[in-house]
């Protein structure tokens, strides 16, 4: 007792910051996916969920509690034990990926010497619970979608890690916080020095997370909705949340690693300090706008809704603006950090949803193909790259300004040729055929 | 006091795991208990500080091999295999072979123990891991700087076993 | 080119007439599918566009089978009849235009006309157990297969 | 064996034989999303090559044929509504001028000028609803919406001039019974004008798009023989480079007034259907912006009685609906109701194209393939 006793002092802060993510995540997650629904709508010239709140804000709400409500059907046929248990490890695999994440240079559970690696492992885990949840549920569709699933993720894993690779050279540290240090020290995004390297993450990531125009699993107008056909009600809801936990966990990925983490846009140029104020100003902007739509709402009750949301939003833009005061400001870095973090991911995840609702979905041999004769051998020809552009940096004296650009456009033409190299492929292929 | 909590805890796992990996008739849960004490293992890595060692286990065997596993026992016809006789009747073999493993492992133990030759305990390995600064580099600077050849000789042996593979998988060619 | 028919084919044309602006020729059921190659190859009525019937139930022989012929290379229409009794097999012209493969069946279907050499002639549109030919005249729109209702629907009747 | 065999050409019904030991047969529908209605496929497969399909239709059969013999001439003319229900303008203008045919009347101009508009319009409403499906088929969740706003101005004016959306039985034998309502030349027009912009707005969302062209560039081909073979109309015939269109072949309604041309493709694959329909679209709005700017005034019914009586005899008239040919063959024996009423429906024919056009692909090419044919099931089945 006295041991677990002691443990637990000594672990509290990284324990509570872990309770908060569990608490508050699949709250974060719901919002998400009221902003894709809202993102959505407005790229099709729809308004979205209007009812729920006013414009829709109360939705995520509104759909946990029914998705918890709802019955819990598991098929008769089914494996009962792994289609029970398939979700809950999709979540967990999702959820502990946060354990290594940096949201802010306060806010970070643990702060590991292989935090990228230790992401890499633990999402690759959330692979069986797609696979055995499609396994278990003994149905084909189910079958078919986790099959898919799996090889997708196995494929693009290979590209992805490589991507991360070019990143991880130019850090020199495994550790999440380490990276974004050195990107401070270098004073550029990675995303700018191995540009081809966070391309092929991007593509990656999105095709790791089983989104459009990857998501070949859950094809609707194939496979119904692949691995998640039989589940229903929480289990299924669990399914979503790993879904949208992963993107998260992709994006906050790609944020560390290529986007310079918590560092506010030009961190090192004193020129830019105003945009410290981005936050606070961007807060009370919508401040304003919740209060300027209140007299707009039908009824007393989405009007008191729209004026709580208001004073959410007041706070947090005073908690941003709090730090300014003298005897805060040893909380400046971590706060506006934090929201830079967060402002950075949601904007890759914007890039998500703006990729899903404009392209068409690939056939899944299409996708291999791009998968294993574009992004691999490209991410292979990268990581060589921005190795021996800095090996050209630190051995051979070349300025890293003369170093990186000319390997990288090396790297670009050799995409190019390979792109040609497999429309020939194609060409001969056809040829043969006919 | 903790640490060895956890240390039990890993430890029994897997081996409850291990245990129930042969025994489980369902290829599938079979898989799953290959899982967990995979799993366990690397929790096992973690309680001694080798958090590379934790990490690659997990994204090679559990994110790697074992996805492949299932893989493989998804697509073949489980009906049949639930139908055939599991245990065939080598048990004395594996019995003999169990009990010289089991020897070797004890006299390994004890010869350590006693620091016989070349058989010293190594030093606790949370102070290797503070005084040379991260686990990841020291394996990194052992495996290319000391045993480069080894590694590499492993590395194509790796190659050849792939491209036998692919060679033995791929009908025409 | 009703000449050319009847010097090809002779007494097997029984029938050619204009009616609407429509040219209608009438053949011999057995010399149907002669008719429909010679009209293909040597006509140029390069595409089916319709196959089916007519019950006459009064006549000695109560169906008509109708084909409707066209000629890009023309731009023309051509009806081809053949006249055939109940239980007379019609030979199929599914190897002069594949597109009959499912014209036959349905006309199989709805009016019980064998079609000789079509290699899957089986109901289409109804379920296959089902019982009747529902364009036949005998067969009354409020008449139905009872028995398949009862058993595959799960209902007393479909009326 | 004979001509067609030798091209490679199966008879298109014949039955799936036993799978052999490299062979699955799998099964699509009735119930699935991309059937668009309730149609079964049968696929068998090689590995991951189809070498085999079988569809299986009739679950929305509802004897439309049958019904007909029981009903006098004008009653039917709703059914066939429920025919083709994404167009059911075509199918009336159709069944209408067959029967005006076996009166031997004819419609006098102003409600032939109607007719014309209201069936580009229907149209362009059809294809719309195609391109959505298919490019929500394929995995594009956005275009489906911007064509169903352009299609809801459509059945706006429809629902302003005889008050239905849908099954609208628009047209009466011998004419029109409504006037057209006041500002439906300024409606027709403004949404012509609006719509010329939009129809590039999809092709720059889709035609360039890699993805979009590498699902559908050189899937489902059917080469021009084939097509004609299997008896194919419609925009999958002229996609394989038959220039051919009734609306010009056989001109009916107004069409000979106007000018427009025939869009052809020319590998006859999913592409080149699309790019077909997509430029037909811009051809409807050419059509109906030079029939509005021009309606002739003067009587909309010709003099064809309250009771119909058609001499006995019998005519084939078809005209080019949104699918393909659409003919309708009716025999009359004198009295008041059809003796009986063929339809020949453009999806039945075309769908039987499915199993040419599906061989050699891989399972996910069929949703493609089904989604670029066009069907609708109510017409399928009748």
């Amino acid at each position: 007792m006295q041991a677990v006793l002691q443990f637990l002092n000594a672990n509290m802060w990284p324990l509570i910051d872990a309770l908060v993510i569990v608490g508050v995540f699949p709250l974060m997650a719901g919002y998400v996916v009221l902003l894709e629904r809202k993102v959505m709508a407005d790229m099709q010239a729809r308004l979205g969920p209007m009812r729920v709140g006013p414009h829709g804000l109360l939705q995520p709400l509104a759909d946990a509690l029914k998705l918890m409500i709802k019955e819990d059907i598991i098929p008769e046929s089914a494996d009962r034990i792994i289609f029970w248990m398939a979700p809950v490890l999709s979540v967990t695999a999702g959820m502990l990926a946060f354990a290594a994440i940096p949201i802010g240079p306060g806010f970070l559970i643990a702060n590991m010497n292989v935090g990228l690696l230790f992401i890499l492992a633990v999402s690759s885990m959330g692979i069986f619970g797609i696979v055995l949840g499609g396994w278990a549920s003994n149905s084909h569709y189910s079958l078919l979608g986790a099959l898919r699933s799996s090889a997708q993720l196995v494929s693009y894993e290979v590209a992805v890690g490589m991507a991360m690779v070019s990143g991880l050279l130019l850090a020199g540290t495994l550790s999440m916080k380490d990276i974004v240090a050195a990107q401070a020290e270098k004073g550029m995004w990675f995303a700018f020095v191995a540009p081809v390297g966070f391309v092929i993450y991007l593509i990656g990531s999105v095709a790791e997370t089983n989104r459009a125009p990857f998501d070949l699993p859950e094809a609707e107008s194939e496979l119904v909705a692949g691995y998640m056909t039989e589940y229903s009600g929480f289990r299924w809801a669990l399914y979503f949340l790993a879904e949208y936990s992963n993107m998260i966990v992709v994006a906050s990925v790609a944020t560390t690693l290529f986007l310079g983490g918590w560092m506010r846009p030009f961190a090192s140029v004193h020129a830019f300090d105003f945009l410290d104020f981005v936050p606070v100003l961007f807060m009370l902007g919508v401040t304003g706008y919740c209060l300027y739509r209140i007299p707009k709402q039908t009824g007393w009750d989405q009007k008191f809704i729209l004026a709580i949301f208001a004073g959410i939003c007041f706070v947090i833009a005073a908690a941003l603006g709090m730090v300014f005061a003298p005897p805060l400001a040893f909380l400046k870095v971590p706060v506006l950090g934090a929201f830079w973090f967060i402002a950075k991911v949601m904007g890759y995840v914007y890039v998500f949803l703006w990729v899903r609702f404009t392209f068409p979905r690939y056939r899944f041999d299409q996708l291999m193909r791009l998968g294993w004769h574009f992004l691999i051998p490209l991410s292979i020809v990268n990581v060589m790259g921005v190795a021996t552009a800095l090996v050209l940096h630190r051995q051979a004296g070349w300025s890293s300004w003369v170093a990186f650009p000319v390997l990288l456009v090396v790297t670009i033409l050799l995409a190019f040729w390979l792109v040609r190299a497999g429309e020939r492929r194609d060409q001969q292929a056809a040829r043969s055929a006919a | 006091m903790m640490d060895q909590v956890l240390f039990y805890f890993f430890a029994g796992l897997a081996v409850l795991s291990g245990v129930l990996v042969v025994t489980v008739r369902n290829a599938v849960h079979s898989a799953v208990f290959l899982i967990t004490s995979l799993l366990a293992t690397a929790g096992l890595y973690l309680t001694l500080n080798a958090e590379f060692l934790f990490v690659v286990q997990i994204i090679l065997y559990v994110g790697g091999i074992m996805v492949l596993f299932i893989f493989v026992i998804m697509l073949v016809n489980l009906d049949v295999a639930l139908h055939q006789v599991q245990f065939n009747r080598q048990t004395w073999v594996a019995g003999l072979l169990s009990i010289v493993l089991l020897t070797e492992l004890l006299a390994a133990l004890a010869l350590a123990r006693s620091g016989g030759p070349g058989m010293q305990l190594l030093p606790a390995p949370a102070a290797t891991a503070a005084s040379l600064g991260g686990n990841t580099e020291q394996i990194g600077m052992l495996l290319f700087q000391n045993y480069v050849i080894p590694f590499e000789l492993a590395s194509i042996l790796l190659l050849v076993a792939l491209v036998g593979a692919v060679v033995m998988g791929k009908k025409r060619i | 080119m009703v000449k050319r028919f009847r010097d090809r084919f002779g007494e097997a044309v029984r029938e050619a007439w204009l009616d609407r602006k429509q040219s209608i020729l009438v053949v011999d059921a057995a010399k149907l599918r002669a008719v429909c190659e010679f009209a293909r190859d040597s006509e140029k009525f390069d595409m089916l566009v319709d196959l089916t019937a007519v019950d006459w139930p009064k006549r000695e022989k109560r169906f008509e089978v109708v084909l409707q012929l066209y000629s890009f290379a023309k731009n023309e229409r051509l009806r081809v009849k053949a006249q055939v009794a109940d239980g007379e097999p019609v030979p199929s012209v599914i190897f002069v235009w594949p597109a009959a493969g499912w014209l036959e069946r349905e006309c199989f279907d709805m009016f019980g006309i064998r079609f000789d050499g079509h290699p899957g002639l089986k109901r289409i549109l109804l379920p296959d157990e089902w019982q009747g030919h529902p364009l036949r005249k005998d067969y009354d729109i409020l008449q139905q297969d009872e028995a398949w209702v009862r058993e595959n629907m799960g209902i007393e009747s479909g009326q | 064996m004979d001509e067609t065999r030798s091209e490679g050409m199966a008879p298109p019904s014949v039955e799936l034989a036993v799978p052999g030991a490299d062979e699955i047969v799998i099964n699509m529908g009735p119930q699935h999303p991309s059937t668009h209605g309730v149609l079964r496929v049968k696929l068998r497969l090689d590995g991951e090559r189809i070498d085999g399909s079988e569809c299986i239709i009739g679950y929305l059969h509802r004897g439309v044929e049958k019904i007909a013999e029981h009903r006098s001439y004008q009653q039917f003319a709703p059914y066939v509504d429920r025919m083709d229900y994404v167009a059911a303008v075509s199918n009336g203008l159709g069944y209408c001028e067959a029967v005006e045919k076996l009166l031997g009347a004819e419609a006098p101009p102003r409600a032939r000028v109607v007719r014309t508009i209201l069936t580009e319009l229907q149209r362009i409403a059809s294809h719309l609803l195609w391109l959505g499906t298919h490019a929500l088929d394929i995995g594009a969740l956005t275009p489906i919406f911007y064509c169903l706003r352009e299609r809801e101005e459509i059945l706006k004016i429809f629902e302003k001039y005889c008050g239905a959306r849908l099954t609208t039985h628009a047209f009466r034998i011998g004419g029109l019974q409504y006037e057209t309502y006041d500002g439906f030349e300024h409606d027709v027009k403004r949404f012509c004008d609006d719509f010329g912009t939009k129809v590039d707005e999809y092709e720059q969302l889709l035609t360039g798009n890699r993805i979009w062209v590498g699902r559908c560039k050189g899937v489902g081909v059917l080469t021009a023989k084939q097509a004609i073979a299997l008896g194919v109309t419609g925009p999958p015939l002229r996609a394989s480079g038959v220039k051919w269109d009734l609306r010009k072949a056989m001109p009916y309604a107004a069409y000979d007034r106007y000018d427009f041309i025939i869009p052809t493709g020319t590998n006859g694959d999913t592409y080149d259907r699309y790019l077909v329909r997509m430029e037909e679209m811009r051809q409807s709005r050419r059509i109906c912006l030079q029939a509005v700017e021009n309606i002739p005034t003067g009587p909309i019914m010709a003099k064809v009685g309250k009771v119909l009586k058609p001499p006995p005899g019998e005519v084939y008239h078809s005209i080019e609906a949104p699918k393909g040919e659409i003919g309708y063959y009716v025999v009359s024996d004198g009295t008041t109701q059809p003796y009986r009423v063929r339809v020949r429906p453009p999806s039945f024919i075309n769908l039987q194209a499915f199993d040419t056009m599906v061989r050699g692909h891989l399972v996910a090419d069929v949703v493609a393939i089904i989604g670029t044919l066009d069907i609708v099931l109510g017409e399928v089945d009748r």
